[in-house]
């Protein structure tokens, strides 16, 4: 493959400014919360890259990307309990309408 | 012996039975192919009416009184009666038209015939390509034989045919009777010819007396 | 390989825009599980194998399906559009703070020795059995650590999702 | 490709390489998407005609002889049949759905070996990518659903994917049993391991205490994952009219139909791969005749596990709603947990028959424990005044 390093670094990064933007112009909790997705999905390719081209002998950054995807499960689900809690509250999933700290 | 899973094996066994005996014992399966096999259907079945003629398709127990077509909810019928060419009536229909996607099959025009006439049938199928005309039926569909009666409904046909024997028999004794005593009339009085044994001017004679 | 490349990079891309810019809700998870099917194809592409399939195992086949049933949760379930939440000011800041962020990571990427040292080949060669030695030997007190915390997300996501429903009744 | 490269290019050696390096990619292709659509109609047929034969009918013989052109007249009719759209429905997912459903089945053949050295991709992640890529049929039975705009529709995509989902973790944990015995996730290597022992038959997995527990598992969730006939309450007819494929008409309708069978042959074939020795049996080896006999085993263990489905279907009723998910997480989870545990046993445990005696009391003290944990309550005899 004749693809180098930093097409990937690339990659990722634009992928990762992309999840920002749907993170920072979105008010749908659940687009927010599917941004930061994006983000994560980025950095761990990334760390995959890294391993591929540099530390492919061991591995140990396919370990780091295991763990990392098992606590982006984690925090998914977390993060949509949340939603869901909050939409029972307010009867919205507007991030911008919920500011009242007093349930 | 209880075990998990005891009925779902039991279960098993059971359709694996019937898979395996339904090649080698016919009496198993209970499908009939339809086409080339047939089961007798029960003398009680009826789809829709047909005509009943005696003799010939010519002259039809009908005699187009329309009371079939006056009673039939679904207004299904349709009868034009037949004339001669100085317009007389001919006491028989020249259409009869049953719409069979109208009726519904209720029996009624057979219960109000006072000639024993229309009657159901057990044929089912009937079906046709077209939706509209191709399920009318015309006279010559409905016109079906004494005999093809019999066949279907044995029974009810036999008590039909006693009831109209019966009738034309009373029908000819009275007629013996009036015959008689017309001639015993005539004996006395000057002797005409007696031409008033046979069937057919019976209505008119009726109506005349 | 080099067209595969550009060929899945444009699949990861399209997959990600869409997924945060669609107006129906539905439509955005459908195009996030393009975008996560992209990364598992990278992933194959980088001879991640094992780490593909984990990520469609865990990412299409478990996230995915739970961001579609608080959807079904929480919205109306017909997927009716949006609200048209563009061109706003919010946007437009958040847009540009994106592509601000965008420019300078590409600017540092590209003016970085290591990527450029980095030689292009295919000499990675992923081993499950690697993998699974490492996970049972020195690395098994994350991989426990990672059990433990998956574990209380899922009593702490019912607790979460439940309290709301006993206060109710 | 990978596999029957060399085979290719040690007997066609005066061939250009490139054209031996197409033939080996598209032969594998061409053959999955011929052979195993060819066995969906041919599976149409003999599940009608056995369907029948156990309701003591005929079934269907009325297209050639003994009806064996019934899928080609099947196929006509839906051909021809109008496709209806509703005027509410999401037209671009609507559309997207049946042709997504006949995807993963398909992918799944690409791992599984039907002779000696005959599998399209001899991954070494093999097994995981075949469960891992059926997990994916999930996504389109949701977008049929959703997309419908039907009330039905979306209960039935809801169902299908809750069953698939749960009945997914008892699944790979019995492959998860086998993959630790045979020490690899390549499905070549599996079926290997598999080999020697009496006739080459008495080395099967499922002749293992826990290899039978592995299969029965395998086999319930490989029909709630294809929702085949107990578990088919995604499009249960009697409640649901169709599921998800209510408002599907045409070729659409026939494409879910072709995808539900795919995806069900396609668990048939991994569990053959995994439990009863993929194409091994006796006569299987690596000459012409041997990998000839090796296709024949494997495809007659196909057919054999087709049957067993339709003889299923023909047989039990279909569960309720809280049924299947209790089932899938009290009792089958916990089996598949306590299964992989005996594998551990059989591992370690030195003197093979210590290793039988003591998985097998392992297994049956929890079959029985769970059973007894979740058996229903005990409804007395109902005497009736009125027989």
């Amino acid at each position: 493959m004749n693809i180098p390093l930093g097409h990937y670094l690339i990659l990722a990064a634009i992928l990762f400014a992309i999840g920002l933007a749907g993170a920072l112009t979105r008010k749908n909790a659940i687009i927010v919360l599917m941004g930061i997705e994006v983000m994560f999905n980025s950095a761990i390719l990334n760390l995959v890259a890294f391993w591929h081209y540099k530390h492919f002998a061991v591995p140990t950054a396919q370990l780091f990307a295991m763990f990392s995807i098992g606590i982006a499960a984690a925090e998914s689900a977390i993060g949509l309990a949340l939603v869901i809690a909050v939409y029972r509250h307010y009867k919205s999933v507007d991030v911008d309408e919920m500011r009242a700290l007093k349930g | 012996m209880n075990y998990p899973g005891k009925g779902l094996v039991a279960g098993l066994a059971v359709t694996a039975r019937n898979f395996v005996g339904s090649y080698f014992y016919k009496d198993r399966l209970i499908t009939v192919q339809y086409p080339e096999e047939r089961v007798q259907t029960p003398e009680n079945s009826r789809t829709f009416p047909f005509l009943v003629y005696d003799e010939s398709p010519d002259k039809p127990r009908c005699t187009a009184c329309k009371i079939c077509e006056v009673e039939c909810p679904p207004k299904c019928i349709y009868i034009v009666m037949d004339r001669d060419e100085k317009g007389k009536p001919r006491q028989q229909p020249k259409v009869f038209d049953i719409d069979i996607s109208v009726c519904m099959q209720c029996q009624i025009c057979v219960e109000v015939c006072p000639f024993e006439s229309i009657k159901m049938d057990n044929d089912f199928e009937k079906s046709k390509y077209g939706r509209f005309n191709d399920l009318v039926q015309h006279l010559p569909d409905l016109l079906k034989s004494n005999a093809y009666y019999l066949k279907i409904k044995p029974t009810e046909a036999a008590e039909v045919d006693a009831k109209l024997k019966a009738e034309t028999e009373a029908k000819a004794a009275k007629k013996a009777a009036a015959a008689a005593a017309a001639a015993a009339k005539a004996a006395a009085a000057p002797p005409p010819a007696a031409p008033a044994t046979t069937a057919p001017p019976t209505p008119p004679s009726g109506a005349a007396t | 390989m080099n067209i595969a490349f550009w060929i899945i990079s444009a699949v990861a891309v399209l997959g990600a825009v869409l997924a945060v810019t669609l107006r129906n809700l539905v439509h955005c998870v459908l195009a996030l599980i393009l975008f996560f099917i992209g990364i598992a194809a990278h992933y194959f592409l980088l001879h991640a194998d094992f780490l593909g399939t984990v990520q469609i195992l865990i990412y299409v086949g478990a996230v995915a399906i739970l961001i579609l049933f608080a959807i079904m949760l929480t919205h109306n379930v017909t997927g009716t559009d949006g609200p048209r939440e563009l061109l706003g000011l919010k946007w437009w800041s958040g847009a540009a703070i994106a592509a601000m962020l965008a420019v300078v990571l590409t600017r540092a990427i590209q003016g970085d020795k290591l990527a450029a040292a980095l030689p292009a080949g295919d000499r990675a060669q992923s081993s499950v059995a690697e993998i699974g030695k490492a996970l049972v030997g020195g690395w098994v007190v994350p991989l426990e650590a990672i059990a433990v915390l998956l574990t209380a997300a899922l009593i702490g996501a019912v607790v979460i999702a439940l309290e709301e429903i006993r206060k109710s009744r | 490709m990978e596999t029957l490269y060399p085979l290719l290019h040690a007997t066609f050696a005066n061939l250009p390489d490139w054209a031996v390096r197409v033939a080996a990619f598209l032969i594998p292709i061409a053959f999955i998407f011929a052979v195993y659509p060819a066995i969906f109609a041919l599976t149409t047929l003999v599940e009608r005609k056995a369907l029948g034969r156990i309701q003591n009918r005929y079934g269907p013989n009325r297209v050639g002889i003994f009806g064996i052109l019934q899928p080609l007249a099947d196929g006509l009719k839906i051909l021809v049949k109008e496709d209806i759209v509703p005027r509410v429905a999401d037209k671009f997912t609507h559309f997207l759905a049946p042709v997504l459903i006949v995807v993963p089945g398909l992918l799944v053949y690409l791992v599984v070996p039907i002779a000696p050295g005959l599998v399209a991709v001899d991954l070494k992640i093999g097994v995981l990518f075949a469960l891992a890529v059926g997990t994916m049929s999930v996504i389109a039975l949701f977008m049929a659903g959703w997309a419908s705009r039907n009330k039905f529709s979306l209960l039935g995509a809801v169902r299908a994917v809750a069953q698939v989902v749960s009945y997914e973790v008892p699944t790979v944990m019995a492959g998860v049993a086998v993959i630790m015995a045979a020490g690899s996730l390549s499905t070549l290597t599996i079926v290997e391991r598999q080999s020697g022992g009496v006739l080459n038959i008495s080395n099967w997995y499922v002749f293992r205490p826990w290899g039978l527990v592995g299969f029965v598992l395998f086999v319930i969730g490989g029909l709630a994952e294809s929702a085949r006939c107990p578990f088919d309450l995604p499009e249960a007819e009697s409640e649901l009219i169709g599921g998800y494929h209510t408002e599907y008409s045409g070729f659409k309708f026939a494409l879910f139909q072709m995808g539900e069978y795919l995806a069900g042959m396609a668990m048939a074939g991994v569990t053959v791969t995994l439990f009863l020795g993929g194409y091994l049996g006796p006569g299987s080896g690596t000459g012409l005749i041997g990998r000839l006999i090796a296709m024949l085993w494997f495809f007659g263990k196909l057919a054999g596990m087709i049957a067993l489905n339709i003889w299923i279907r023909g047989t039990w009723p279909r569960l309720r709603v809280d049924q299947l998910m209790g089932f899938a997480w009290k009792i089958l989870l916990p089996l598949a947990l306590v299964n992989i545990v005996a594998v551990g046993f059989w591992h370690f445990l030195t003197p093979r028959p210590v290793a039988w005696m003591v998985t097998t009391v392992w297994l049956v003290v929890w079959v029985v424990v769970l059973t007894k944990c979740n058996a229903s309550a005990h409804l007395e005899k109902r005497e009736y005044r009125y027989v």
